[in-house]
């Protein structure tokens, strides 16, 4: 296999660049739906070839334990992700809430944002990996205004300021490690090298690390949607094209929650730093138990499931505060599921939207009568996201709740009852949209269903079964976390 | 030398502190652009002085995108949106003028405290353009947060970026990616904000975000 | 051996739910589902009844929790509920041959019916902390979709929303509980738990569990969601919710608490003997002022979880004190009467879900006379109705005469808590089973007897003959139990031995098959002997009578003391049947109103009488939480409408605090 | 022999109790018109009347069900295998041992419970009233008789009524401060289930203030017959009841001679005079109460049943 031409952490970066570039030429709105999921496939196999060969560690770009995975899953959601909108966009353009050049411009943007998740995780600079992550937020800014409604417009300006304070935050939680590594490594690259800053973290300064932290932690938090600092991310699932929606909560979460990793486990590996636990704790049952108590008023079903992902997002953070081989694995296991799941459950959404012909919670009801496949698939998708079994969140949660009951009761009992108040919500919802009379349009639905159910299968299975070398990476990388 | 070079970087910092101050206490559009000028101007020469003692050549090219960039671009085109804008001219602030002196006081403050505490082993010179380029990033946001007007946040979001600049200049040896990435995000924001306005223009008669902030989501 | 079998079985079970669902409910495919069903359960019953007394069997299978494995096992505990899931499973199918045919929809049940079916045989099964919540959610969540699967009534959705609030409250209950057994290593296998717990954590175990399987069994005040969940679901899925989950609940319970919490303490007797006697008595109470067949059906389950539980309590407080016999007579009363009242409650609600069928009705004060154009069904309700009112020789009795004995031994207790709480204990039960048998007149009375009171009970035909099949079946079953009960307990007895280390004698030397709980000279009881007696005595005075006496009989209009009337509607309803009693419990139990308006004589105005009752659990308890809810989002929710601004003033905020908070720190 | 000696006295305790109830009834009837200065009928009235309405015709309502029939016999029977089963002049009879007190209860219960049926069964209000009132009634005394069974239980240590009696006739036990109050519990409850007064009027016809009348209001014929009699056999149970627990003098030891047995017989019928004697006294003294204030009455049976029990927990010796 050393026969591979190319390095193929080059390849997925390169295949959805020159994919943008395509697509931003490319006139046709058919052709470019195509196209462009051809190139999140090509991407995905791409990824796929980083298990058969492991490229070596650069000064930028590394490929490791922690990352690997998550760039497979993200290209794979991209991958899936195209599929939905090329049976979405369609509809939109019949419906002229898009012209086709804006529909090119769209492609183009979804790939090249594409490039910007993959670069922020294969980075191995965290200097690169912040330019990365910004660009994805910049790309992803502009495809939430795409509809250039009066709503859109202000959910991708509100996006935008409350993005670039985080951008601005982020950046300065940079330099500081920066001016921490600076000392010890010496100045120039290696000082932000992931790689090298892991080698020496022990002997950085702990209070300037725990200054830098803060910083990142509200920064990248920013993009992770943790409350406080969550304010955009509602209205910017709500308004922008649904797949977007699902790329936002499946991809851009994680990649930014995937920041905040890295750095914890910079500060993990640094003893005398001050556990970054407490303040991921803190922020996580906040967001967890806030966002559950916003879903019951919710009225818009998009908004909805957005802030079920902070809720989520919550939990996430909450795990990996706790710490702990257990929980760390539940912390891993509940983002790959989640970020599955939600794009799922967006993806139906989407579908629903579309034939009901509005967001409204309130003119769509009794859909299990009128489209049972969709109906259904969104009793599934919420099932699963409420953490019901076979659901692989289940787990996640089962394992989270449980280790944390033993070390600190009193959290475990907040955890819980946040949970409880969410899954109230989310069924009080679903039970208005899916069961009763028929109300609302009852137009078919043209829906392909591939996306959706791969999705499902595999957080379904993962419930019962996880193949062993995932969960060896899984518990490597739990370790790495400490 | 050392003490020198030291004694000029902390002027150069201090007097930022002073400019973002005199933000704060501006109320009048033209007067807050011209001080922001001003604001960028200092930036460019304290970035310049750094690149100096630490002669890394590299930082003369942040100073100079600053001086040109931020220090007159910028404002002009600030100056021409209020004029096509026909926004009026003086900002209206969220709390008094006074109340938020002393609450920009007290950020400073505080950033001393955090820094100098912090830092205790790396060198002065970073430590205490650390500290100056954190009370400038607070004191941004507070202008951001205590401005009701679009251009008086935007302005308090660059001077926010100012301060990321000046710490980036006091980190010794900093590769150029960053202040690149800097400016680089700094320019893209502000075409970004620009796309904005524009489509905001064609419309609303205002940027006030006010006005935007009508549409607060999921009502009804 | 059965283990592997049940494991098949499940396996089956959940592959004809994929099957249904993907044959969208087509008509043909439910009499296949329900076939299979039959089947599997049949075949489960047997062997999990034959084996009983089998050695423990343990088997992993490489799912669910990658570094443990999906631990399956079998004792003898496992094996009785899990003949008593089957039986329930295969009557419940064998019923539903005939009553799925008047499904409207059944492709929101028949996709369902086998899944929750596999899912309390695997809860049942399982043998490890994460195999048993995913089975025991799996559980809730099928029945879930059974209850909405009416959906199109309102007040269904509203049931199942409510059921599955609970049964998430009570998993996650469970879950803490078992987070608390495996400790934070994480040792989630029982087996792993059979360590000693400290007093205090082992109490918190033991709350939680009381929550968590109490919740889904129905103690007071968790039971709130029961009343409405069961008679939301078809009726063969209510029999198995009512008569069936709750036992799984109650297998839930006795596996915490008697075999992984380890030797009991003296006080949790107290603990779940105080909550079983106000559920019983509450229970039976609420079951008398409710007028919905199938939800008076429902607080009836709630009355026999109640002494279910207090044959449970007996037994721990027994246990604690090191009186292996007498906690072996209380443990097997308690476990036979699982098995009874599974078998008479769904019995009960086949003939509600018969009547339904036939008349469309489940509001009593709409029904009557069906016994003359229903009389099998009304006669296997009957006896389902004489069971429940625990009226020998049936079976209800037996268990309650069983609990009443454990009781009679409960003086020879030390400690004086107990002493004084067991008595009154024993008069609650008493007082629930003098109720209960008022209830089930009021129940039969009402819906079988007299005259019918609305066309569509006047209308009713006979139900089908696999629905009459599986009712005389269990009614059969009824007289068995009732009659011969020393092999029940025989049976029985494994389970006891495996966890209270104790035993009754045994029952099948005893001449004349009677039932001797401790000694000959103590007490005895022979349902055989008794109830040939009064069927010989009933034959002998038939026969004297129609020999010696005249067998001349006449129809005639309705003495009535000369005053009959001849619309239905000034029968004794449910209501005024109940009035006596809602007199003398009324008052404290639901804060009873009656507001009579009496016109003044000569006007022409008609007197008024209006009764309010409330359902005090509900509107102390839960009324409250979900006001306190509400208003939270409401105020919560002001934060989605700031302005950009705001926002950024609270991100600001954060961050002054988070520097504030490494100022301090460091 | 034994065995034969043992059916041969469970054979004559069968028949004695069937044929000595209607003899009591007659005998309470005439005390009462005597102390009501009347005459009053013969003792031997209750036969004729039973004789009478066993010759005469059923009129059924038009939709009495099968059950409105088979509810007399099943009612007789759990009677009369429940009266059998007490000791009436001697203990350890062949079958005693087949149920428990609390099985006598219950068979009663069980009586009780088809009668309220057949109440209903013809769709009267009148029914409807007797039924349910019947039901608020036993469903207080119920509770009274196990609570009183307790007490007996813990003082005997059985609930087998030949043990207990054993044991309060052989084995000295004392006056006993529970026992006391346990009698009084019962004889409050048998007032009640016999629907004497206070509680019900036995011979009234005035509609809203009967109860057991009520129900069997549509009865006729041989179906009346049975349930009359059925009544008189309960009665005459909590008699020999109340005789075999708390008067046990008398009452021939198990497999003892013909005479001891001759001896216990001629006790028993005159425990039965006496306390019918007494039931005329307290009725003629007694007006009847409201339906409503019945449940206080019980209410008392079912405090002092518990209070005994309660005693006997607290400490074996009061």
């Amino acid at each position: 296999m050393t026969a591979l031409p190319v390095d193929p952490v080059y390849l997925i970066l390169c295949v959805p660049l020159a994919g943008a570039g395509l697509l931003a030429l490319l006139p046709d709105y058919r052709w470019s739906a195509r196209l462009n999921v051809l190139v999140s496939l090509l991407s995905f196999c791409s990824a796929l070839l980083l298990f058969v060969r492991r490229p070596s560690t650069g000064l930028f770009l590394q490929i490791d334990d922690l990352n690997i995975v998550f760039v497979v899953l993200n290209t794979f959601v991209a991958f899936t992700t195209s599929i939905f909108s090329a049976s979405y966009i369609a509809h939109e353009l019949e419906t002229g809430r898009l012209t086709p050049v804006y529909l090119r411009f769209y492609h183009a943007m979804f790939q090249f944002m594409m490039f910007g998740m993959n670069l922020a995780l294969v980075a191995n600079n965290i200097g690169l990996m912040w330019v990365a992550v910004e660009l994805a937020t910049l790309t992803t800014i502009l495809m939430v205004g795409i509809y250039r409604t009066h709503e859109a417009l202000e959910a991708a300006w509100k996006y935008f300021i409350l993005g670039s304070v985080g951008i601005a935050l982020a950046l300065f939680g940079t330099i500081l490690i920066y001016m921490t590594a600076q000392p010890v490594i010496g100045t120039g690259l290696p000082a932000m090298a992931w790689t090298e800053l892991f080698r020496h973290a022990a002997s950085f300064d702990p209070s300037l690390l725990n200054l830098a932290f803060v910083f990142l932690l509200l920064g990248y938090g920013t993009k992770v949607g943790l409350v406080p600092l969550h304010a955009w991310l509602p209205d910017a699932h709500a308004e922008g094209p649904t797949p977007i929606s699902a790329v936002l909560s499946g991809l851009l979460l994680n990649v930014a929650l995937y920041a905040v990793l890295r750095f914890k486990m910079l500060l993990a590996a640094n003893t005398r730093t001050f556990a970054p636990g407490p303040l991921l704790i803190a922020l996580g049952l906040l967001s967890l138990i806030f966002a559950a108590f916003m879903l019951y008023r919710r009225r818009d079903i998009k908004r909805l499931f957005a802030y079920s992902s902070i809720e989520h997002m919550g939990i996430i953070a909450f795990a990996f505060g706790m710490g702990g081989p257990l929980a760390n694995f539940a912390g891993l296991l509940h983002m790959t599921m989640h970020s599955l799941t939600k794009s799922a459950i967006f993806f139906s959404v989407g579908h629903i939207a579309q034939v009901k012909g509005t967001q409204k919670i309130a003119d769509m009801g009794g859909l299990s009568v009128t489209h049972p496949a969709l109906a259904w698939a969104l009793v599934i998708g919420v099932v699963a996201i409420a953490g019901f079994p076979p659901s692989g969140i289940f787990m996640s949660e089962f394992l989270v709740v449980s280790s944390t009951f033993a070390r600190a009761p009193a959290l475990a009992v907040a955890l819980v009852f946040g949970l409880l108040i969410g899954i109230g919500a989310l069924f009080l919802r679903l039970g208005g949209i899916v069961f009763g009379e028929p109300r609302g349009n009852v137009a078919p639905d043209q829906a392909s269903y591939l996306p959706f159910l791969a999705h499902l299968t595999i957080v379904l299975i993962a419930g019962l079964y996880i193949p062993l070398p995932v969960v060896s990476w899984f518990q490597s990388v739990a370790r790495q976390l400490g | 030398m050392h003490s020198f070079s030291f004694d000029v970087a902390h002027l150069l910092a201090g007097s930022l502190v002073l400019v973002s101050f005199v933000m704060l206490y501006q109320d009048r559009m033209y007067a807050l652009i011209n001080t922001f000028a001003l604001h960028a101007v200092l930036l460019a020469l304290s970035v310049a002085w750094q690149a100096f003692v630490q002669d890394a050549p590299h930082l003369y090219v942040t100073a100079v995108i600053a001086l040109i960039f931020k220090a007159t671009v910028i404002p002009a085109a600030l100056r021409r949106i209020v004029e096509r804008l026909k926004i009026h001219r003086e900002i209206e602030t969220v709390v008094g003028i006074g109340l938020t002196m002393l609450a920009g006081i007290a950020l400073v403050a505080l950033s001393t405290v955090v820094m100098l505490k912090v830092t205790a082993a790396a060198d002065p010179l970073a430590r205490e353009d650390l500290a100056f380029a954190l009370s400038i990033v607070l004191l941004g946001l507070l202008m951001m947060v205590s401005r009701r007007n679009a251009v008086g946040q935007v302005i308090g979001f660059m001077s926010l970026e100012n301060g990321l600049v000046l710490a980036a200049a006091g980190a010794k040896g900093m590769p150029l990616v960053v202040e690149i990435s800097v400016a680089f995000s700094v320019l893209i924001a502000f075409i970004v904000i620009g796309i904005f306005l524009f489509r905001i223009r064609e419309r609303f008669d205002s940027v006030d975000i006010g006005a935007l902030d009508s549409f607060r989501g999921d009502r009804g | 051996m059965t283990l592997a079998l049940t494991l098949w079985g499940a396996g089956g079970l959940l592959a004809l739910s994929v099957l249904a669902a993907l044959a969208r409910g087509a008509r043909f495919f439910s009499a296949i589902v329900y076939g299979m069903t039959l089947a599997i359960s049949a075949v489960l019953l047997v062997a999990a009844a034959t084996h009983i007394g089998d050695p423990p069997a343990e088997r992993v299978l490489p799912i669910g929790l990658p570094w443990l494995g999906a631990h399956f096992h079998t004792d003898a505990l496992a094996l009785f509920f899990l003949a008593v899931v089957n039986l329930g499973g295969s009557t419940a199918s064998l019923f539903a041959l005939g009553y799925g045919r008047h499904e409207a929809e059944p492709a929101r049940v028949i996709p369902f019916f086998p899944a929750f079916l596999a899912g309390m045989n695997l809860v049942v099964i399982a043998g490890d902390a994460f195999t048993f919540l995913s089975a025991w959610e799996f559980m809730s969540l099928s029945s879930w979709a059974l209850v909405v699967s009416h959906h199109r009534d309102p007040s269904n959705i509203r049931a199942g929303y409510i059921y599955l609030l609970m049964a998430s409250f009570g998993t996650f209950c469970l879950l803490l509980a078992f987070g608390l057994l495996a400790g934070a290593g994480g040792g989630y296998s029982f087996a792993a738990m059979h360590v000693h717990h400290a007093p205090i954590l082992a109490a918190f175990v033991l709350l939680l569990a009381l929550l968590g399987a109490g919740s889904k069994a129905g103690l007071v005040p968790l039971h709130v969601w029961l009343p409405l969940a069961h008679p939301s679901a078809p009726s063969h899925v209510s029999a198995l919710m009512s008569g069936v989950m709750t036992k799984v609940a109650v297998y839930a319970f006795i596996r915490i608490v008697f075999e992984l919490l380890g030797p009991p303490a003296w006080w949790w007797g107290v603990a779940v003997l105080a909550i079983a006697g106000i559920t019983a008595v509450l229970g039976v109470l609420q079951a008398l002022m409710e007028h919905d067949l199938k939800r008076l059906l429902a607080y009836h389950t709630v009355e026999n979880i109640g002494i279910i539980f207090i044959g449970l309590g007996l037994a721990l407080a027994f246990r604690a004190n090191g009186m292996a016999l007498a906690a072996a007579l209380a443990f097997t009363a308690a476990l036979l009467h699982v098995l009874n009242h599974s078998v008479f409650k769904s019995l009960l609600f086949f003939g509600s879900g018969a009547v339904l069928a036939a008349t469309g009705q489940r509001d009593m004060e709409r029904l009557g006379g069906l016994i003359h154009r229903m009389p099998q069904t009304a006669f296997a309700f009957l006896v389902g109705a004489a069971a429940i009112s625990a009226l020998p020789p049936l079976n209800g009795f037996v268990s309650e005469w069983l609990t009443f004995q454990a009781i009679f031994l409960s003086p020879s207790l030390p400690q004086w808590g107990l002493r004084l709480l067991v008595p009154t204990v024993g008069a609650a039960l008493a007082l629930s089973a003098a109720l209960a048998a008022t209830c089930f007149v009021k129940a039969f009375g009402v819906t079988f007897l007299g005259r019918a009171r609305s066309a569509e009970a006047a209308a009713s035909v006979e139900t089908d003959r696999f629905s009459r099949g599986a009712m005389f079946a269990l009614a059969s079953l009824c007289l068995l139990l009732g009659t011969l009960p020393g092999l029940a307990i025989d049976w029985i007895s494994p389970a006891a031995v495996e966890l209270v280390h104790g035993h009754m004698p045994a029952q099948r030397s005893i001449s004349w098959l009677t039932i001797i709980p401790v000694a000959q000279s103590r007490s005895s009881y022979n349902g055989l002997l008794v109830f040939l007696f009064i069927t010989a005595s009933t034959l002998l005075a038939i026969w004297a009578i129609h020999t010696f006496a005249s067998r001349a009989a006449r129809r005639a209009p309705a003495w009535d003391c000369g005053t009959p009337s001849s619309s239905p509607l000034t029968q004794y309803s449910a209501a005024s049947f109940a009035q006596p009693i809602r007199r003398v419990f009324g008052n404290v139990v639901f804060r009873a109103r009656e507001n009579v308006t009496m016109p003044p004589p000569g006007d022409t105005r008609p007197a008024a009488l209006a009764v309010e009752l409330h359902d005090v659990p509900w509107e102390v308890l839960y009324a409250p939480i979900a006001q306190a809810v509400s208003y939270t989002a409401g105020q919560l929710n002001a934060l989605q409408f700031l302005s950009i601004r705001r926002y950024l003033t609270l991100v600001f905020f954060a961050l002054i605090l988070l520097l504030l908070g490494t100022a301090i720190w460091s | 022999m034994v065995l034969m000696r043992d059916l041969v006295v469970q054979a004559v305790q069968m028949v004695l109790v069937l044929a000595l109830s209607p003899l009591l009834m007659g005998f309470v009837r005439k005390c009462r018109a005597h102390l009501q200065r009347r005459r009053g009928a013969s003792v031997f009235q209750p036969y004729r009347d039973l004789v009478r309405l066993l010759r005469k015709e059923v009129v059924l309502a038009e939709n009495a069900s099968w059950l409105f029939r088979a509810a007399p016999y099943l009612i007789f029977a759990a009677t009369w295998v429940a009266a059998a089963l007490v000791p009436t002049f001697a203990v350890g009879l062949k079958f005693s041992w087949s149920a428990d007190l609390i099985a006598i209860v219950a068979l009663l219960g069980s009586a009780r419970f088809f009668l309220a049926l057949a109440g209903l069964d013809v769709g009267t209000s009148f029914g409807g009233i007797g039924s349910s009132r019947e039901m608020m009634i036993a469903s207080l005394a119920e509770p009274a008789m196990i609570m009183m069974a307790f007490t007996l239980a813990l003082v005997a240590g059985s609930t087998q009524l030949g043990t207990i009696a054993a044991t309060l006739t052989f084995a000295h036990v004392g006056l006993r401060v529970s026992l006391g109050l346990a009698l009084v519990a019962l004889v409050l409850v048998a007032v009640a289930e016999n629907g004497r007064i206070p509680v019900d009027n036995p011979s009234t016809h005035l509609e809203l203030t009967m109860v057991h009348e009520a129900m069997v209001l549509e009865y006729s014929g041989r179906h009346l017959a049975m349930i009359e009699l059925a009544s008189q056999l309960k009665l005459l149970l909590y008699f020999s009841l109340i005789g075999c627990v708390f008067v046990p003098g008398g009452l021939a030891a198990a497999e003892s001679g013909f005479f001891s047995y001759l001896i216990g017989a001629g006790a028993y019928v005159a425990k039965l005079a006496f306390g019918g004697a007494l039931l005329a006294i307290f009725e003629t003294a007694t007006a009847k109460m409201r339906v409503f204030r019945v449940p206080d009455f019980l209410g008392a049976a079912l405090m002092l049943g518990f209070l005994g029990t309660l005693l006997l927990f607290v400490s074996r010796t009061l």
